[in-house]
């Protein structure tokens, strides 16, 4: 094997291994689990790094192991791939700094940061899978994964959550396997192509394409959090604030967005899905959700519950962009895929840090906490900013490509459900900033545990920094050569090149 | 050497083990039972290789050709099935003589707890018979093997002593005698029709005509009985559940794989041309029954080995999708997957009941309510249920995901959409009671009860069951092209286009 | 009819009785009996069966067979009693209990 | 060079922001924050100029232009002033830094807003203004100020949607986003009223155009005097700017718009100096005035929309408006903060009268200010206009009066030595404003020779000091009237006609308890009742169905797992088999 067949293995195994080893690791040896971790990590963003230069100068990474006939497991590395593991990679270093400050003398590390490994190695693998087969391999797998993570705590609650997540979760994979068989059996063995494959399928077979088309956007949905497939995202919350975080913005929810991405672009084609006319009704779907997201987060006394209603709608911004198609509103989707993932988790870290530092979970139990924690505060409050689309962050960039897409598409309604977004985004993040910063703080916080010499610990107080400036810079800078959207406009290059 | 020695060896080394064992009831029977493992092993892969190079192997026992003689026959299938045995009976007996020595120290024992000296000859004949049925080459003969395997298995269920692993052994005998006999009828009819019993000269001969379909009917039937096909299965949970720890995992993941092969050879092998397509859907339509009426029951148990028991009433049903998907175009995909979900089953469930097993060991019970907390003390253990789990759910990773899938693909390939609904809502329903266990298990609350520390080897070797499943969904290439050494004549349109 | 089908028939209907004994007897000696008139059908089908040759001459492949089918019925005849008993002493039961004891 | 000094003054203020929250408590700090809009200053003396800065948002374009020149000028001596002023005024303010960080991100958005030549970067400066602002608002914490502040951020929110609406479709329509491109190509759209429309809305919430201008009473009396000034005389233009930025004028007649501006501003114009009139709060009197100015640059735009050739002229009117507005209303704010205080002597009385009054009768126009030279120029420039001559002609004298009355009820309020007063009389304070105070008057003559200035109104006949002073003579005669008039009434109906006091913020105010009772009403529903019902549900499913289902499923496990059922079943299916082979 060549090292371009390597590559794509090593950035998948650079999270497995460390994983693995953890383990079989003892629970006390914190160091070596530490180092292990932080060195896995690191070394993913390296490799992914090598692999971004060389799929900007034309490289092919590909490696390709037959299973059984029909059932090829593949890695590939196109830019879509790169864009979402870059994502990945960043956002997993952050979250293990994040997580082992988080962790901090909580019981079951081991097996929690081996489950996290494992979930973030599925989340890689789902990034580079080259078939709609592997795909759905690491699919399963993340739904695995993460249940661990999100029954953690091991409480009455948790277990709850973990059963809702795994009921939605794995029927979605159901149905989603379903739809695969049934694809496959019309149409041979689905490899993801840039412009999609199946536009030169027989008129007669338009029917099926639309059935399967609607259960894999089902089967994807559940992760992505559809309206009305969405239920378990909120209970999900009960998760440690690290495992919240990854899953709102790396993992989970973004590979059912990703999924869906794939499936119109590099499956169906987004010419052939406006013939066989199930983007309309997809967009509608997204834009349900996008506003009945909004309209829920609005009453949610809980911070994460709110945050977790928020992520509803936001991510349903990718779906939205993907379904009107069209070049621009392609960019803007396929942008706020990793412009959704920095805010969301820096929104989620400063959650966090409320809850680990100050005992504060409640919207109402906020007042004042920009004064005891100017910097997290300060995350996210730029983060929430970004979430309204408040320019210059990232989401305003977001937002505009979606905008001149949808007008570019004769979708004009979409510019109104835009609009709304951002005003109900206004309506239940703004509150919590004036909290934050215009409130006078109680005389006592709920549980205040002392953490150091900042307002927290470094490792909870820098990843949240971090994510925020980089929503400032993602915005600011939207136009630098290798920030995400002119990746994206590579990738919508090829996507409707001639 | 070849094949024929190791065809007779697979045979006779647990069989002269058995012998020794018992006569000599040696302190060391584990020693013996360990050492057949592995010489088990070196023949398994000896012959798999020669049979992987050249093809089927017929031999005549001690040259006596057939009608007299005893002949042995090894194809693809029989190969998998003997691999299968030998991974799950190499790890059981690790795992057994981890148990039954942890047993002889354990405080709680009772009087009418199994002893090892019990243990190991009734093993070894079973693990003798199994070979031997996985071998055989006529009808009779694979009677024979049955009942060896079906005695040997009842006494191993009646080693647990208590009423209630009595009760469900004699049940089990008694319906397994029944299965047994209309077989034997069965037998005897097509012997007077075709006057042989080898059933290569069987599937040459045999026509369709009364006689013959009374006979197909009978051994079926019978055979149906044993391997617990709904609504055919009362006796299996109360019989897997309430037996030692380690021969729980041998019934389910075997002996009832011994009855199954025979079904799929008679069925594909000699019946499959007269047979018409509606007799294969109505074992078809049993198997869908099958996997929603275990999966329910198994949801709705208190006690994990039941738990797990019912899962295989669930599993068997998809064993027998392939008779009705068989006839069809895409039938060749359903005959593989078959074959190969069988072996997944048989790890992964073996591997289910070795964790019960020894968390059961540990904690006295296998209440589920008990369970609480105790993945956090064993994380090893739940990790490999875990991982069988996910097999038993059809979910990649995993030798039972492969199996699925071709199932699927020849399910929908054929535009058979309720069966494909079914395998999906059985792995939907497997996923809730075991991650009913693995939930439990996970919970933070109550803290443990006085337990039992646990040897280590009753960690690894479910362990290690369960990698194999894991293992065996990423490595198929070679077990998919071992089913297609001797595959019967199915209808095959290989693949899609 | 020949004398071998009546033999045969008459099996059968020894494998029926024995077939109703298994399933409806609650006594488990009555139960172990039964089962074994079944076995004693079976074998007469096949004794009958093997003097079906159209020679004339019986065919020596069913005696045997029924022969080894003997050595089977026999030895499960005695783990069914020996477990039979066991239970007995156990717990004084003749039958078993109605109702699944999981 | 130039660009440098771009870049200074954009990125000065913020990094001085990011100071204040680091090390708040510097001298020198506090000295380098009062020159932070100096840059700006300096930056409005060089040539036009702009730079391409493909890296910055999306494809921006910085410059200085004409137009923006002025603007920029007048903003950065304004947000000079008030820097100056703000570090006398909250010398003894405890929150002091909080104050300097927003007003130092609010100086950032409100300089960048006058050089970006973009639609992306105006609103990303627009933005940060507004938002900044915010903390202005509130900064004292008042019940009133918080609800000033939170009526101000729902309209700047809903303004920034319709501008982002309205770019995006604007974008769309033009495909570029550099203004000049921009609004060439826009008058030539098909969807141009859509589009202009959407902008024109956004841009008037900030101008502050009635029915939009809800925010506006409510958030400058709730600011501190500095802010309110800048916000008054800086911030609002950008409103102004905006529109100059995206509207074709000098190029097409929108007779719509034109109408629609005519009609609004005329209406702003009257109704907000009658609204005002009613004000206690002298700062609210001044915003009412502010309404009211920007509707008569509303109904300038008007005119401008309705002829197109006229636009030079009328541009260069409104660009002395704009200064005027700027130093004039700014000298009235700080006004407020300095009546206030202890005066040291009567001399220092005397003069600071002088000053307050000499601003205020400069707004409303009195000769020999920068206000006559700004309504002259605007009564020249809309001079020609056919259908709109009629009116426009006795507007402009009636606005005089209005604003005349309007800064007379000001000078009431505030009139020095009228009340004790608290504090003290700081140079910090007086300087700044004295500076404005005297730009009223001698802008008047800078302006005079401007060669920027239209032609047209140098050549100054006698009658134009005269059409100007009259209305003035008029309002103050009137105001003396009413204050006499209510000297000799009962006490009773003094207080009765005080009572009727229309409320800062007029329609604004049920607007928002509607939505206040909205949302509580959506959260009875959602929090309570939703959960409520489905936990019923539930709970009426845990109750019947599924016992109901265990029942059933415990039945059927009875019946058919035991021996007899599998015996018969065994038979059967056989039986079964055999049947089906037949068959």
């Amino acid at each position: 094997m060549t090292f371009q067949q390597w590559l794509p293995l090593l950035v998948v195994a650079s999270s497995l291994i460390p994983g693995s080893i953890i383990f079989v690791l003892g629970e006390q040896q914190i160091k070596l689990r530490t180092a292990l971790n932080l060195a896995g990590a690191v070394v993913k963003v390296l490799l992914v790094a090598i692999m971004l230069w060389g799929v900007s100068l034309d490289q092919e990474y590909q490696v390709r192991y037959g299973l059984v006939e029909g059932l090829d497991f593949a890695l590939h590395a196109d830019a879509l791939s790169l864009l979402f593991v870059s994502l990945a990679a960043v956002l997993w270093l952050l979250t293990t700094i994040y997580a082992i400050g988080y962790l901090e003398d909580s019981p079951h590390r081991r097996r929690f940061f081996g489950f996290f490994s494992l979930c973030v190695t599925a989340t890689t693998g789902l990034a580079l899978a080259g078939n709609l087969l592997t795909f759905l391999i690491f699919y399963e797998m993340l739904t695995l994964t993460t249940y661990p993570l999100v029954i953690h705590r091991g409480t009455p609650d948790s277990l709850r959550a973990g059963r809702l997540y795994l009921l939605f979760a794995l029927t979605g994979g159901a149905i989603l396997l379903l739809a695969v068989v049934w694809l496959q059996t019309l149409v041979g063995p689905v490899e993801f192509s840039a412009t999609g494959i199946l536009s030169e399928t027989d008129p007669a077979l338009y029917g099926s394409l639309r059935v399967i088309f609607a259960m894999l956007i089902a089967g994807f949905g559940v992760k992505a959090a559809l309206v009305p497939l969405h239920g378990w995202l909120p209970q999900a919350m009960v998760a440690p604030a690290p495992v919240s975080a990854l899953l709102h913005a790396v993992a989970v929810v973004k590979a059912g967005a990703f999924g869906i991405v794939r499936i119109v672009y590099d499956v169906y084609g987004a010419e052939f899905c406006g013939q066989l006319g199930v983007t309309i009704p997809l967009a509608l779907v997204a834009a349900l959700t996008i506003l009945y997201g909004s309209m829920r987060a609005l009453y949610q006394d809980d911070l994460k519950r709110r945050l977790a209603f928020s992520t509803v709608s936001q991510v349903s911004y990718i779906m939205l962009g993907t379904a009107i198609a069209g070049p621009l509103a392609t960019t803007g989707g396929i942008v706020h895929l990793v412009h959704q993932g920095v805010m969301k988790i820096t929104l989620f870290f400063a959650a966090g840090n409320l809850a680990e530092t100050l005992g504060v979970k409640k919207v109402d139990q906020m007042r004042g906490s920009g004064r005891r924690m100017p910097v997290t505060m300060a995350a996210f409050t730029v983060a929430a900013l970004g979430m309204i689309g408040i320019p210059p962050t990232a989401g305003f960039v977001s937002k505009w490509y979606l905008g001149i897409g949808a007008a570019q598409a004769d979708q004009w309604w979409v510019i109104g459900v835009l609009v709304a977004s951002s005003v109900l985004n206004a309506i239940y993040f703004l509150p919590l900033i004036y909290a934050a910063w215009f409130a006078s703080p109680p005389d006592a916080w709920p549980d205040e545990r002392p953490r150091g010499r900042f307002e927290t610990s470094p490792a909870l107080l820098f990843p949240p920094l971090i994510t925020a400036v980089l929503t400032l810079l993602l915005g600011v800078f939207a136009g630098f050569p290798f920030s995400p959207l002119e990746w994206a406009k590579l990738i919508v290059l090829q996507e409707y090149a001639p | 050497m070849d094949a024929e020695w190791a065809m007779t060896g697979l045979i006779m080394v647990p069989l002269a083990a058995a012998i020794v064992v018992y006569v000599t009831a040696t302190r060391f029977v584990a020693a013996w039972g360990v050492a057949v493992a592995m010489i088990q092993t070196g023949l398994t892969f000896w012959l798999t290789r020669s049979i992987l190079q050249s093809g089927p192997v017929q031999v005549p026992l001690g040259g006596w050709e057939a009608p007299l003689g005893i002949p042995l026959y090894a194809d693809g299938i029989s190969v998998l099935m003997l691999i299968m045995t030998t991974l799950v009976g190499a790890t059981s007996t690790c795992y057994a003589a981890a148990y039954f020595s942890a047993l002889q120290h354990d405080p709680r024992r009772s009087s009418s707890q199994p002893t090892i000296q019990t243990f190991w000859p009734l093993w070894l004949i079973l693990w003798s018979a199994l070979n031997a049925l996985f071998l055989s080459a006529d009808v009779f003969n694979l009677y024979v093997t049955l009942e060896l395997i079906t005695i040997s298995a009842v006494a191993l269920i009646g080693l647990a002593g208590k009423a209630q692993a009595l009760v469900a052994a004699i049940r089990y005998l008694f319906a397994a005698l029944m299965g047994s006999l209309f077989y034997l009828l069965g037998v005897a009819l097509l012997y007077s029709t075709y006057g042989t019993v080898s059933w290569h000269l069987l599937a040459e001969t045999v026509q369709a005509d009364v006689l013959t379909w009374c006979a197909a009917s009978l051994m079926i039937i019978g055979l149906l009985l044993k391997t617990a096909l709904f609504p055919l299965h009362f006796w299996l949970p109360a019989a897997h559940a309430n037996a030692p720890a380690p021969v729980s995992g041998l019934l389910s993941g075997l002996v009832l794989k011994a009855s199954f092969f025979m079904i799929l050879r008679l069925w594909f092998y000699v019946f499959h041309p007269v047979m018409p397509v509606s007799a294969g859907w109505m074992l078809s339509v049993l198997g869908s029954a099958a996997i929603l009426w275990g999966s329910i029951q198994a949801i709705r148990q208190q006690r994990v080995k039941l738990m797990i028991a019912y899962s295989t009433v669930a599993q068997v049903g998809y064993l027998f999708l392939v008779f009705g998907l068989a006839c069809e175009p895409m039938g060749m995909l359903a005959w593989r997957g078959t074959a190969y979900l069988a072996f997944a089953h048989a790890c992964a469930k073996a591997a289910a009941f070795m964790v019960a097993g020894s968390l059961m060991y540990m904690v006295g019970s296998d209440l589920l309510d008990r369970w609480e907390g105790i993945g956090r003390r064993e994380p090893k253990l739940i990790f490999a249920l875990a991982l069988a789990g996910v097999s038993l759910m059809g979910l990649p990773p995993s030798a039972g995901f492969i199996a699925k899938w071709l199932l699927l693909n020849a399910a929908i390939g054929n535009g058979r959409w309720e069966v494909a609904a079914v395998i999906v809502l059985g792995g939907l329903l497997a996923a809730v009671y075991m991650f009913r266990i693995i939930g439990v298990s996970l919970s933070s609350a109550v803290p443990m009860p006085e337990t039992m520390p646990i040897p280590r080897m009753m960690r690894w070797a479910p362990l290690v069951l369960a990698m194999v499943v894991i293992v065996g969904g990423i490595v198929t290439t070679e077990p998919i092209r071992l089913l297609e050494i001797g595959a019967p004549p199915i209808a095959a349109r290989e693949v899609a286009p | 009819m020949t004398y071998a089908t009546l033999y045969a028939i008459c099996g059968v209907v020894l494998f029926g009785i024995g077939f109703y004994g298994t399933v409806f007897c609650r006594h488990l000696i009555r139960k172990v009996m039964a089962v074994n008139l079944m076995g004693a059908g079976v074998f007469l089908v096949m004794i009958a069966l093997a003097a079906r040759t159209p020679s004339g001459a019986p065919d020596p492949v069913p005696h045997a067979m029924v022969l080894t089918g003997i050595v089977v019925a026999v030895s499960a005849t005695a783990l069914m009693l020996a477990l039979i008993r066991r239970l007995h002493h156990q717990t004084g039961l003749t039958e078993l209990p109605e109702q699944m004891e999981h | 060079m130039n660009q440098i000094l771009l870049w200074t003054m954009l990125v000065l203020p913020l990094l001085l922001a990011a100071l204040v929250v680091t090390r708040a408590d510097s001298p020198i700090l506090a000295r380098l924050i009062a020159w932070a809009a100096f840059p700006a200053v300096l930056l409005a003396l060089v040539p036009p100029f702009q730079i391409e800065v493909p890296w910055l948002l999306l494809d921006s374009r910085l410059g200085v232009d004409a137009m923006g020149r002025v603007f920029l000028g007048v903003t950065g001596a304004l947000w000079l002033a008030a820097g100056w002023y703000a570090n006398a005024y909250l010398a003894n303010d405890a929150r002091r830094h909080v104050f300097q960080f927003f007003f130092l991100l609010t100086m950032a958005g409100n300089l960048g807003v006058t050089v970006a030549q973009d639609g992306a970067s105006f609103l990303t400066f627009f933005t940060l203004m507004s938002l900044a602002a915010y903390g202005l608002i509130v900064h004292d914490h008042r019940a009133a100020s918080n609800r000033a502040g939170r009526v101000y951020l729902m309209m700047t929110i809903g303004g920034e949607m319709l501008l982002f609406m309205g770019l995006v479709m604007a974008f769309h329509e033009t495909g570029t986003l550099v203004f000049s491109d921009l609004s060439t190509k826009l008058a030539l759209s098909p969807l141009r009223d859509i589009v202009l429309g959407l902008l024109l809305a956004g841009f008037g919430v900030k101008l502050g155009v009635m029915p939009l201008h809800g925010w506006l009473p409510m958030a400058h009396p709730a600011a501190p005097t500095p802010a309110s000034a800048v916000l008054s005389g800086a911030m609002i233009k950008t409103g102004l700017l905006g529109c100059l930025r995206v509207l074709p004028l000098g190029m097409i007649a929108l007779p719509t718009w034109s109408d629609t501006c005519l009609f609004l501003g005329l209406l702003t114009c009257l109704l907000a100096a009658l609204i005002g009139m009613t004000q206690r709060n002298p700062k609210a009197v001044l915003a009412y005035s502010s309404v009211s100015q920007m509707g008569l640059v509303t109904v300038c735009l008007g005119a401008a929309l309705v002829k197109p050739q006229a636009w030079p002229v009328i541009g260069s009117a409104l660009m002395v408006w704009v200064v005027h507005h700027g130093v004039a209303k700014a000298a009235l704010f700080f006004g407020v903060g300095i009546a206030g205080t202890r005066m040291p002597t009567t001399a220092a009385r005397y003069l600071i009268t002088a000053g307050l009054v000499l601003a205020a009768l400069s707004l409303a126009g009195l000769p020999g200010t920068m206000g006559f030279a700004a309504k002259t120029a605007l009564k020249y420039s809309t001079a020609n206009l056919e259908s709109w001559n009629d009116m426009l002609a006795w507007l402009l004298p009636l606005t005089s009066v209005t604003t005349t009355l309007l800064v007379s009820r000001y000078l009431w309020l505030v009139w020095p030595g009228r009340h004790a007063g608290h504090g003290r009389l700081s140079p910090g304070m007086v300087i700044p404003w004295g500076g404005l105070s005297m730009t009223v008057v001698a802008g008047f003559f800078v302006m005079r020779w401007q060669t920027l200035v239209n032609p047209a109104w140098t050549t100054l006949a006698p009658s134009d000091l005269w059409i100007a002073a009259w209305p003035i003579l008029i309002a103050v005669a009137l105001a003396g009237t009413v204050i006499l008039v209510a000297r000799t009434l009962p006490t009773n109906l003094t207080a009765m006609l005080a009572a009727f006091r229309i409320p800062e913020g007029d329609l604004v105010i049920p607007l928002i308890a509607t939505i206040y009772r909205l949302r509580r009403r959506g959260y009875r529903v959602t929090a309570v009742q939703l959960p409520q019902r489905s936990r019923r549900l539930q709970h009426a499913l845990e109750e019947t169905v599924v016992p109901r289902l265990v029942q059933w499923l415990d039945r059927m496990t009875r019946s058919l797992e035991n021996d007899l059922t599998a015996g018969l079943l065994l038979v059967l299916l056989a039986v079964a088999m055999l049947l089906i082979s037949m068959t």
